[in-house]
């Protein structure tokens, strides 16, 4: 039996595994790695860092919906200095290896966080998040903006030579057009999909449930939206993709790479079943074997027409 | 007496545990016991277990529930709920001999109680406040409120406490004294060398209130929606004097002076 | 105890029910008129006609997802002469309030279509489909631009003195400018969401699941986003609303008229419940009960700022 | 014998029935017998019933089961099915005693069947055909095939009819002849008055091909995805000789002629 290779190149990130845990759900990963073995996490994406402290949204800042999650975290981060001083130290040796979120309120802000993280020992890459629809001055209009995502990413791009991701949103007419945004200014790769935008009303109370009226929705819900967009911005783009939205099994982490994904990341999944990584990774294995397939990167954009995507 | 070692955080992870009793203690309330070494090996009073629900379910969420009662001897742990929505409604459903998921102990509970101390309860904020009393042992004054007889459930048996006299108070009246906590709470507080409390929003503004400066050092065990449970994700904040902090590690229990109320 | 009103005016279609069946998953209504009653609904929206016969999408069309479904039945429909000749005579005195929805290649075909309804007997309105994702070449362009959307709700308006709805697609980054430009153009009301674009992948055949590759996400998984759009377009409009995505229950349905829903339409919920129109109604009317409100239309947008809406 | 009046179609809606008796007949197969007096009054052979999920179930969709046995006097109905996915994995754990919501009988199932006719069933496409053979009680012929033996799980009991004449073929030559359904057919089918099918696509698209033009009529009962289940929805649609056409109304049960394979 053949013993299937799980590693992949992500934009210029060597990664042992394929399974990543997305930025936010898993915080700065301190809490989760010390009840799990992260041997299956090919990397850990932090959450975002911005350069001065964010106070986040006021609670609730979560929802429950039909297998789905709601959540106006509104990026809360200790910013920069503190992030360098106090979560860095935390994060030495545990981490497989480290992606750092970026979040900014302005182009200056993200060139700002880009440029210092950029020095910073230990980081093996940067995830611009342009996308997050949490933040009422914040990152939804870069990404939803073909323009203004060529700007930010740019600025981003000249003060880094960390291997650059950009996380794309979900709330736009046509994802291929940012994809392309954000190739052209230096995108090393593209992470996909950010949430949804969305909300729930309490109807005693007659008011929004979440603090901040509006939140994101993630978990499963969003799967087939995010897979579609995968498949999409495959097709439209020539860098890897990270693939996420609502992953919870290897069967789903299978679809993402079939449309194009060179990994895939998982967020929600981890607060029904922190072990989610290993089984997905198992799972991966397990199908690798069973098919005789002997690297998971052949998997990869096989069920789009042509078969197996170009092999970068 | 137990002794506690609040001092310690256990880094587990969920797993699954046989009911071993399970008790509709009045419409709508329910108690659950599991069999758990790990939980019952490590938790001290206030500390919480998240209890997840079947896969094959649209809910995604594992719901919080303080420890209610513990055996270190069984192994076993117990909680006290009230069904709320469709997440509890399941749990009530749940029979003896099944196995549920449930991650614990979690969050940083109660400090330890001074002889004489006010404990305040709420409803069913009654919950971790049997734990702490039954749990330290010493002679304390639990005063029990709600709005109607039907809501003060807690089963006799596990409130029967040599330790614990009991003063119940209702808003309508139908058992105990009439009136509410607040009613009561003046003429115990200045004597008490500590208080601690758990219930509605309403009742912890009110009762932080009566303390005000001059009153005994309250601790508050606070509610808020959860998502990971052990700290990551920042979804559970309230609002404290130092900012935004997270129920499920920074708490559930807080010092009165650090949370507010004003919503 | 007072009887609640649960009257309501849907831009000119006085409704007995502010419960409709959305247009697609009831068909033309005479399966399911036969098996429940129909007392519950305002009115029934039927499968959208266009002018000549359309074959609709290759197998399978119907795929499950975490608490929704993706469908590419692609518009079959048998064109506008089978319709008025074999549609309509059936369903005569069988549904409450019928109203038609149109769907076109081009705005022509849109025109063609309301045209020739406008003169049919036994329609009490239209609701323009500018928005399924299904059809290649169809719907999807008009409503994803607000220049386009506003030349075709403009031809058909021009043919018709029917009330006129036009549902509106969630596909866009900004669903307020498709809504504004739909209401310049004469729209009487707006239905929304239509479907999210989606798809699954068969991780075994190594193919997309659905013969269409895409397919629109409805039920349960997308109401918080569809719920979102309702509120925002409530702010953005003057025209009543028609609200839909995912509801299941009069708790649902309340969280639409809370954000800003006049009415309330139901679609892949009757395949879980074909009786659920009479199950939400009835709780409608429990929770006006039990709060003491006396009409139906004052719940409309008493979630947002400035409580209730404009009564028009 | 059971007279059969194959011209009414009924309205039903879901209703709540009893499982009466579970069975894992065979490791992933499952028998279920329900109480339902509705689809037992109504149905009759290659008609079908939609089995419903648990409400807090994250799967929205009723699964469509053939009918597999039906007892009038006892009221009773039966499905015969392989655990496929989720949704047929939570009816294998169903317990004796629990009600399911179903729905039927649905669709347009099989004309008469005359004397000496042919059955083909392959793999769990038994089920409705032994409903045909036993409601029928004519003398007929049914080959039952399949890859390997564990997948001709068919009970004995329901297959014992004193009517129906059985041979088995596995491709593997685990039970029965070794080879496929293809492989007996040419021999029975020219003296078969009509021909009856359910299985595999490949299968029907095989004995479709067998039974040529000069071959005798021949009906098959398809499989699509539903979503109504009643003709709403055109979810189900299969491309025909007359354009697409919807299994759960227009089906399951197809003429040979009018269906398509090339795909
Ligand atoms: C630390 C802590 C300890 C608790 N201890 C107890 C206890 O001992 N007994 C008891 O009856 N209840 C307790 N609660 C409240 C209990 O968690 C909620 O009543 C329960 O989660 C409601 O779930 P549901 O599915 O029935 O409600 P739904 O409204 O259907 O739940 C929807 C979502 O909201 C969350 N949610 C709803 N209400 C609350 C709430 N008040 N607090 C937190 N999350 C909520 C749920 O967890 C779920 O994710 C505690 C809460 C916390 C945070
Ligand atoms: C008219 C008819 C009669 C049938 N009779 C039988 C029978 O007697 N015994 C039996 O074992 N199976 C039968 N099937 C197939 C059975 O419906 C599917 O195996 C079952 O729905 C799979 O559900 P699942 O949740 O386990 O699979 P999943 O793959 O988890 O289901 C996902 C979705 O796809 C649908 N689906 C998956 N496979 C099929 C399929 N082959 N046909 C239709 N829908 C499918 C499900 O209904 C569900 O909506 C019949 C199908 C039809 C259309
Ligand atoms: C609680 C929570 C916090 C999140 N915070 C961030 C964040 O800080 N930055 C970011 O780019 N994405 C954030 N996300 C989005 C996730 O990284 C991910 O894109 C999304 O949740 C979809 O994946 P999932 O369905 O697997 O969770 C957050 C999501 C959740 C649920
Ligand atoms: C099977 C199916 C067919 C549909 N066909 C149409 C259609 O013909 N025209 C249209 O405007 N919307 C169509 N829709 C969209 C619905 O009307 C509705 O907007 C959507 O399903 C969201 O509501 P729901 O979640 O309650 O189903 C269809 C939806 C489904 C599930
Ligand atoms: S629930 Fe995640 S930080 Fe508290
Ligand atoms: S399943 Fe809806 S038409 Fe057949």
């Amino acid at each position: 039996m053949i013993k299937p290779d799980l590693t992949v190149n992500l934009g210029g990130i060597e990664l042992a595994s394929p399974v990543l845990a997305a930025s936010g759900p898993f915080g700065y990963g301190y809490e989760y790695l010390k009840r799990i073995d992260c041997s299956a996490l090919g990397a850990i994406i932090v959450k975002g860092v911005s350069a001065r402290p964010w106070a986040g949204n006021p609670p609730p800042r979560l929802a429950e919906t039909a297998s789905g999650l709601l959540n106006s975290i509104g990026l809360q981060n200790p910013g920069l200095e503190q992030f360098e001083k106090e979560v860095m130290p935390r994060l030495k040796g545990m981490a497989p290896r480290l992606i750092v979120n970026i979040v900014g309120c302005d182009i200056g802000e993200y060139a700002e966080v880009a440029g210092r993280l950029d020095g910073m020992e230990g980081i093996d890459g940067l995830e611009v998040n342009i996308s997050c629809p949490n933040l009422r001055a914040g990152g939804i209009a870069f990404g939803t903006d073909p323009a203004e995502t060529f700007n930010v990413v740019s600025a981003v791009r000249r003060q880094t030579s960390l291997p650059l991701l950009v996380k794309l949103s979900p709330n736009v007419s046509d994802i291929t057009v940012i994809a392309r945004a954000a190739e052209e200014a230096g995108a090393d790769g593209l992470s996909l999909i950010n949430t949804l935008s969305g909300m729930l009303i309490d109807i005693e109370t007659k008011k929004p449930l979440l603090g901040n009226t509006f939140g994101g929705l993630s978990g499963p819900a969003l799967l087939p939206v995010a897979l579609k967009m995968v498949w999409q911005t495959a097709e439209a783009v020539n860098i890897p993709l990270l693939g996420m939205g609502g992953i919870t099994s290897a069967e789903d982490a299978i679809q993402f790479m079939m449309a194009g994904a060179r990994a895939v990341a998982l967020g929600t999944a981890f607060f029904y079943e922190p072990e989610v990584a290993e089984q997905v990774a198992e799972g991966l294995r397990g199908y690798l074997e069973k098919h005789e397939i002997d690297a998971i990167g052949k998997l990869e954009g096989i069920a789009r027409k042509g078969g197996p995507a170009d092999a970068r | 007496m137990l002794s506690l070692s609040r001092s310690e955080t256990s880094y587990n992870k969920p797993e699954s545990c046989r009911v071993t009793i399970k008790q509709i203690v009045a419409p709508n309330y329910c108690r659950l016991t599991f069999k758990s070494p790990v939980v019952a090996g490590a938790a001290y009073p206030g500390q919480f277990v998240m209890v997840y629900m079947p896969r094959e379910h649209k809910y995604l969420l594992p719901r919080p529930f303080s420890i209610f009662r513990l055996n270190r001897v069984r192994e076993e742990v117990s909680i006290l709920f009230e069904v709320k929505g469709k997440g509890t409604e399941l749990l009530a459903h749940t029979k003896r001999g099944s196995q549920l998921r449930i991650m614990g102990p979690l969050g940083t509970g109660f400090p330890a109680l001074p002889e004489g101390s006010l404990l305040v309860a709420g409803g069913i904020g009654i919950a971790p406040l049997v734990f702490l009393a039954a749990a330290e042992g010493k002679p304390c004054t639990l005063i029990y409120g709600a709005r109607t007889a039907s809501q003060l459930i807690c089963p006799p048996d596990d409130l029967t406490l040599p330790n614990l006299t009991i003063l119940e108070v209702t808003e309508d009246g139908s058992k105990g004294a009439k009136g509410s906590v607040s009613d009561l709470l003046p003429g115990l507080v200045s004597g008490a060398p500590a208080l601690f409390a758990c219930g509605p929003r309403q009742m912890l503004r009110a009762v932080k209130a009566l303390c005000g400066h001059s009153g005994p050092p309250a601790w508050f065990s606070m509610e808020e929606r959860m998502a990971c449970g052990i700290g990551a994700c920042l979804g559970c904040a309230v609002q404290t004097k130092t900012g935004y902090r997270r129920v499920c590690r920074d708490g559930p229990v807080f010092s009165a002076g650090e949370v507010f109320f004003d919503d």
